[in-house]
């Protein structure tokens, strides 16, 4: 990743970057910012390692001269649009932070009904704008994703550490059973409790198994996902077919074998 | 004298989601002073429907993320009164100590980094680490106190995962609920200081007369469930809750608007203060009248206060709920749940104020209907008007534009608006 | 009655190297000295071991490999690539790929490295003794030969003919292009090719098995009765140069080629490098052609 | 090798003498399955009371104790361009282990031919089982065990003694000279001609219950013929690559190592984490090349290694028959019917 201004530092000779980074979010709960808030042990050497010039949640100056731009939430609006390739024009690098910005989130839960029908629901016949909800990389390029709903403030140092090395960010390609079983956790199917941790992606250090709660896969899929053989296990540990697929639809992040699902069985949800 | 005035805000910062303000005064005349809630929707009502009952808090805590748990709970307690089903007292008192914590990690949250800078000339938090390290360092001191109880009981700090209908999937180390403790006892200390610091805030004198809205303390101060009061005397039950917020659409707002008694009401710490001052603890009292704030007290700016005095209440009270958490055995952590067909409200004071979350389920537990009433969203009428009048006295005294806008800013922080949560 | 039960201590951390257990995770402390860009994806680096003492000690085999590693950074295996009469002080060609590799691109001079080592099987030179050789590379595989390469250079009487035989896509990816002149001055063909010619390209075109069956008409059948190979580079390549040679009837044990895996620690435990289930690190990476045949999932 | 039978009581004196002045880990109750069975597992024990030594197969072996899933291998402190790297082995102290089942022990014997006794012992491992005080105690088979057919069933070596229940009393084999010292703190008796019949038939009738079986007739041969086999890819069809089954695995040694920076830039640590070779990136190589893309492919592997490569290494099987992997793999892979399906043999 080549971006930033170096700074004084350097690491083994190597000359550090000193990013400006910019926090925006468009449609959502604002939880992946705040768990940069939440950084309280660390905050410091965090704030040394980036500048952080546009902060809505946390700081009243702005500027529009950021390297790195961090967005938060999905598209759902026109408006929003615009505002995320504002931002794409400015930033080098745009990173999805967070399940909606990568995913839709729970938000596109929304997309399983028509407009009309859900403004209807809400809003009655008052007028109101939506649209199908959408992840960041629908409208703009993205150079990286920060998977999560909320996002791991650990994960999140560590790829901020490497973005002031310079490094590349390699996320974990194994499912979130490795982390679970690393935390020597009982298997949640062992005390008859659904799963995704076999197709989730992992980095997330197990964190609902380990709280023995199974993961609903806000992550996505890990590589090389068997969801056709994770459908048939839920099946065989006497799980209905909709406790499978609010898993699988969720965060967004199984959209295509959500959507594949959803036809199998006959949904009209 | 000034007669003119333009103060125009876009995306307001240093609170929760996206709201602008707009005030314009020409020859002394208010044309307009407006609180513009701009957030997209997110239809958290219609995404429910259809969803098997399990789904609710999971979801719905997704609303807000400062306040996840806050929501999680309101969730959890709209689904257990469907179905019947009453919380263990264990399960009471854990659910009691994470709401706790996250009162007292959003409030602080609030005090600090979002209003405290402007008190102390600042633009963000960011610059008083180097102007005032200490201050910065008991924040983050309190809120990292805060935040890993939340972790220790709710599993995480934000979109806990421990908490299900039933109670809890697991209970928290009793060795950790040891350590809390202690480092409570130390935070209350802090919290003395947090008033101190207070007192050298110069909070802007400012009152317009409002109807406070609650939950009733019964016995104690109330924070899950119970029956709805307001100043201006309405009592309500938590399933009557749409009595209390009778909310409508607006056209410059994507979030609803409430109103009770009068044109519009408040809801939050000041609320929660005004009607329940007699439940505070004694140290709590204490403080609260140390800092000039004894019921009722209409001024909105005061808001800031009443959570610092609710900081105090919740970390004494947490005390006390450890210990006898700490003298009594775990029993099972969670009951088994079975779904039915009916409806349920769950009536919560999260730190911005009373949430209701209701559901309609049909006979296999899947839901029909939904509706939430977010705290903020009660607000949003009230800050409008509060704004107008600000603007307009401030204005007919000649003050600044630069100044005005300030007091404009100051004033919507007070409230410590959720914004994305109040459009949800 | 003393019922604690005593510790045994299998050896002091800070005291490394005292036996084969301090030897596993043992750093020398090695300085950059130079770094020299070959081409615009691989750099040359001297790097030499701070401590005289370990210097000394420090010797290897043409073949063998060493961990590198960048503290915080990451550890990765590096075939030797300069003479192993120069102990304690190593060359490596390194290829940018990824997270360390990338990194160290960056570092400047005189950055302090790790390395553990050295690790691994090597190419048997004395057994090649008053025989011909065939050195042959692919790529990147010029790295490890060029060990092998110092090495017949410096006891160059004893080989017998001695052939080197090079291939790349592109003439912008040869490496050590300024040593070509010093290798034929020692009474060794070097012969060239490459996949893709630039315009300046005057040399030869084609695979590297066009070159060998140039060389085999060349040569009468005897000739292969007394000749060896060192075949490096990727697994097609060693692939179709091996079957050449074994038409000539140069027995597979004749043959040698490294193999390149995944490896973490060098010493057969993290299991990362195993072919079939045979270990790349303690087994290889040299091994003759006959055993790669017999490991499954080899090539 | 020296026999004693002791009174049963006589074990809880025997731990309160070993708990209080070391540290004692052993099978324990952790919870109810959802069929309403004790889920068991290795923990840190304080109370005999806690003790469940009629446990029947822990869901994770003992392996946190001297092969944690995640370890610091060292850790670094950078200053000025120049660095420091520190090593810790992370024990400090023996562990007492009360009540392992010969399959585990063998687990371990295994392991040492690997991690200790190759040409580079891996220390990290070898402190902690150079400090490890192992009291085995026998079990009663499953029917997922088949340790039997992997010759794991009893332990020769690798403990320091040995129970076998014989009713009232227990009947102890003492392999090392502290387990005989210890052993002074409680009443002991030499075994008479009566206790040897009661233990043979205690044994035989525990030989009597293994319920499955696995041909490991020419198993490294047959493994070599069918590496094309169409087998493989029907269980790597059902296999998820969650790498479940090697974490549980007692006798799975393989890691990963990841190195990181702080977020200070101060310090910087190297980190070890058990890795499973049935997860995607296990043979993956810079630039993308993966020697094992396919589930399949990684699948085989994993038998190659335990059933045929170690074979070959050290004449033994790096599978002690323990069935966990198969009881803990959601997809239902069995060690049984694998090779059974591989020996082309209907399952
Ligand atoms: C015996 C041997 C000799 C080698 N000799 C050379 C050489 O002389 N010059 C050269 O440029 N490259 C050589 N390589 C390849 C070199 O090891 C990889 O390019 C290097 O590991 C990439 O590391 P990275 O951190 O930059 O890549 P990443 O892809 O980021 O790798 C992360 C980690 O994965 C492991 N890894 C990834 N790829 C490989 C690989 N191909 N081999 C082993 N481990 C890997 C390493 O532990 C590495 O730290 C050799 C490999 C082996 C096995
Ligand atoms: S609980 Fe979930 S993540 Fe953990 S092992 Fe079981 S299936 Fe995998
Ligand atoms: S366990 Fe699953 S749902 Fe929970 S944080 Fe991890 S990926 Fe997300
Ligand atoms: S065999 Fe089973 S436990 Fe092992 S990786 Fe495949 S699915 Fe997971």
């Amino acid at each position: 990743m080549d971006s930033g201004r170096q700074q004084s530092r350097t690491y083994l000779g190597v000359p550090l970057f000193r990013p400006r980074v910019g926090f925006f979010e468009l449609s959502s709960c604002e939880g992946c910012q705040l768990q940069l808030l939440n950084n309280e042990a660390t905050l410091l050497d965090f704030l040394s390692l980036v500048e952080v010039v546009n902060f809505r949640e946390a700081m009243k100056e702005r500027s529009e001269d950021y390297e790195i731009a961090f967005v938060e939430g999905s598209v759902t609006r026109e408006d929003e649009i615009e505002r995320l390739r504002k931002i794409r024009e400015n930033a080098g690098i745009l990173v999805a932070f967070g399940s909606c910005a990568c995913f839709g989130g729970v938000n596109q839960l929304k997309n399983r009904f028509s407009l009309d029908w859900v403004k209807n629901e809400v809003y009655g016949n008052s007028p109101i704008k939506t649209d199908f909800v959408r992840p960041l990389e629908a409208v703009v390029k993205v150079d990286l994703k920060i998977f999560g709903c909320p996002v791991k403030k650990e994960e999140v140092e560590k790829i901020i550490t490497h973005i002031a090395l310079g490094q590349e960010v390699v996320h974990h390609k194994y499912p979130v059973c490795m982390e679970c079983k690393a935390n020597e956790n009982v298997c949640l199917f062992d005390i008859g409790e659904p799963c995704l941790g076999p197709v989730t992606r992992g980095g997330c250090d197990s964190w609902c198994p380990t709280n023995r709660a199974g993961c609903w896969g806000c992550r996505g899929p890990a590589e090389d996902a068997n969801l056709e053989q994770m459908e048939k296990i839920m099946k065989e540990n006497g799980f209905s077919p909709d406790t499978i697929l609010d898993r699988i639809e969720c965060f967004g992040g199984f959209s295509v074998y959500a959507e594949k699902l959803r036809k199998d069985l006959g949904d009209s949800r | 004298m000034k007669l003119d005035c333009n103060v125009n805000i876009h995306h307001l910062t240093r609170v929760e989601g996206h709201g602008n303000i707009r005030i314009k005064i020409q020859d002394g005349k208010l044309l307009q002073a407006q609180w513009e809630v701009v957030e997209t929707p997110r239809f958290f009502e219609a995404i429910l429907v259809g969803k098997r009952w399990d789904n609710a808090p999971w979801i719905c805590g997704r609303i807000c993320g400062i306040c996840s748990i806050g929501h999680t709970l309101a969730s959890i307690r709209a689904v257990e009164n469907a179905f019947g089903i009453m919380p263990s007292l264990q399960t009471q008192k854990l659910r009691l100590l994470l709401k706790h914590m996250e009162t007292l990690q959003s409030h602080i949250l609030h005090i600090y980094f979002l209003a405290a800078p402007d008190f102390l000339s600042a633009g963000s938090v960011f610059p008083l680490i180097e102007s005032h390290p200490a201050v910065v360092l008991r924040a983050a001191g309190l809120k990292k106190l805060a935040n890993d109880v939340c972790d220790s009981v709710g599993g995480r700090r934000l979109h806990p995962t421990r908490t299900v209908v039933g109670g809890f999937t697991m209970l928290p180390d009793k060795k950790d609920l040891a350590r809390f403790r202690e480092r409570l006892a130390d935070a209350a200390g802090d919290l003395l200081l947090t008033a101190d610091l207070m007192k050298t805030f110069s909070i802007p004198d400012f009152t317009r007369e409002t109807e406070f809205v609650s939950l009733k303390g019964a016995g104690d101060y109330p924070f899950i469930g119970g029956e709805l009061i307001s100043t201006d005397g309405v009592h309500k039950k938590e399933y009557e809750y749409r009595q209390m917020t009778n909310e409508y659409i607006v056209e410059h707002s994507t979030s609803k608007w409430s109103r009770l008694s009068r044109e519009s009401f408040a809801v939050g710490a000041l609320a929660r203060v005004n009607n329940n001052f007699d439940y505070l603890l004694p140290e709590a009292k204490e403080v609260c009248l140390s800092l000039g704030l004894k019921p009722v007290i209409h001024n909105p700016y005061m808001n800031t206060v009443a959570q610092l005095v609710e900081c105090i209440h919740v970390v004494k009270e947490s005390i006390n709920m450890i210990d006898e958490l700490l003298n009594s055995p775990w029993t099972e952590p969670k009951q088994p749940v079975i779904a039915k067909g009916g409806a349920g409200v769950g009536a919560v004071e999260v730190p911005r104020g009373i949430l209701y979350h209701n559901y309609e389920f049909d006979e296999a537990g899947h839901i029909t209907r939904c509706d939430c009433v977010i705290p903020t969203s009660q607000n949003h009428g009230n800050i409008q008007y509060d704004l107008q009048e600000l603007a307009r006295k401030y204005a007919a005294e000649g003050m600044q534009d630069r100044d005005i806008e300030l007091l404009a800013e100051m004033l919507v922080r007070s409230y410590d608006p959720c914004i994305s949560c109040s459009v949800h | 009655m003393e019922n604690r039960l005593a510790f045994n201590d299998v050896v002091d951390p800070k005291h490394h190297r005292k036996n084969d257990l301090g030897f596993f995770e043992y750093t020398y402390k090695a300085e950059i000295t130079s770094i020299h860009r070959l081409t615009g994806m691989e750099n040359l680096y001297r790097i030499q071991i701070v401590n005289p003492e370990d210097r000394k000690s420090f010797t290897f085999q043409p073949g063998q490999f060493l961990m590198l590693e960048l503290p915080g950074i990451g550890e990765a295996p590096f075939s030797i690539s300069s003479s192993p009469s120069r102990h304690g002080d190593v060359e490596l060609c390194i290829r940018k790929a990824g997270n360390l590799t990338n990194f160290l691109a960056r570092v400047p001079r005189g950055a302090k490295v790790g390395i553990r080592g050295p690790f691994g099987t090597s190419f048997p030179m004395e057994k090649m003794y008053g025989q011909n050789l065939f050195l042959i590379a692919g790529g990147l595989g010029l790295a490890p030969l060029r060990s092998a390469i110092s090495y017949v250079q410096e006891n160059r009487s004893h080989f017998n003919n001695v052939d080197i035989i090079y291939g790349t896509k592109e003439p912008s990816q040869l490496l050590f292009t300024y040593q070509y002149d010093l290798w034929t001055a020692d009474d060794i063909t070097l012969s060239i090719t490459v996949d893709k010619p630039d315009p300046s390209w005057k040399g030869e075109v084609g695979l590297i098995t066009g070159i060998l069956e140039r060389i085999f008409s060349e040569r009468d059948d005897s000739f292969f009765k007394n000749t060896y190979a060192i075949v490096c580079g990727p697994p097609v390549m060693f692939k179709f140069v091996c079957n050449m040679l074994t038409q000539k009837d140069i027995p597979m044990e004749k043959m040698f080629v490294s193999l390149e895996r995944r490896m973490h620690c060098g010493m057969g435990k993290c299991c990362r490098c195993n072919v079939g289930s045979t270990y790349t690190c303690l087994k290889g990476p040299v091994f003759d052609y006959w055993t790669v045949m017999n490991l499954k999932e080899a090539i | 090798m020296i026999f004693k039978v002791f009174a049963k009581e006589e074990l809880r004196s025997f731990f309160d003498t070993l708990a209080s002045s070391n540290k004692v880990v052993g099978p324990v109750g952790i919870g109810k399955d959802r069929h309403g069975d004790t889920l068991f597992a290795f923990e840190d024990v304080d109370r005999f009371g806690d003790l469940r030594l009629d446990y029947t197969t822990t869901r994770l072996p003992a392996k946190r104790f001297f092969l944690p899933f995640r370890e610091s291998m060292a850790s670094f402190s950078l200053e000025k361009g120049d660095w420091k790297k520190d090593i810790s082995y992370n024990i400090d102290r023996p562990h007492i282990f009360f009540g392992l089942h010969p399959c585990d022990i063998n687990a371990l014997n295994k392991l040492d031919k690997v991690l200790l006794g190759s040409a580079y012992p891996m220390p990290y491992y070898a402190v902690k089982r150079k400090n490890m005080f192992i009291i085995g105690i026998d079990c009663t088979p499953q029917p997922y065990c088949f340790c039997r057919s992997m010759g794991s069933d009893t332990a020769l070596h690798g403990f320091d003694m040995f129970l076998t229940d014989l009713g009232d009393r227990y009947f102890v084999e003492i392999l090392s000279d502290s387990a005989y010292n210890l052993l002074k703190n409680i009443r002991t008796s030499d075994p008479v001609e009566g206790d040897h019949v009661h233990y043979m038939k205690v044994v035989s009738e525990k030989t009597r219950k293994f319920v499955t079986r696995v041909d490991t007739t020419d198993l490294t041969k047959i493994l070599d013929m069918e590496f094309q086999s169409d087998v493989w890819k029907q269980w790597g069809d059902r296999c998820l690559g969650c790498g479940t089954c090697a974490n549980v695995c007692p006798t799975c040694y393989c890691y990963n190592v990841d190195e990181s920076v702080d977020i200070s830039l101060q310090r910087a640590t190297k980190d070890k984490m058990l890795y499973s070779c049935t997860v995607i990136d296990f043979a993956q190589v810079a630039g993308g090349h993966n020697f094992r893309p396919e589930r399949h492919s990684r699948l085989k592997y994993r038998y190659y290694h335990k059933h045929r490569g170690f074979v070959e290494a050290y004449e033994e099987s790096l599978c002690v028959g323990c069935g966990r992997c198969g009881e803990s793999c959601l997809a239902g892979i069995t060690v049984p019917e694998v090779i059974a399906s591989v020996r082309g043999e209907e399952v």
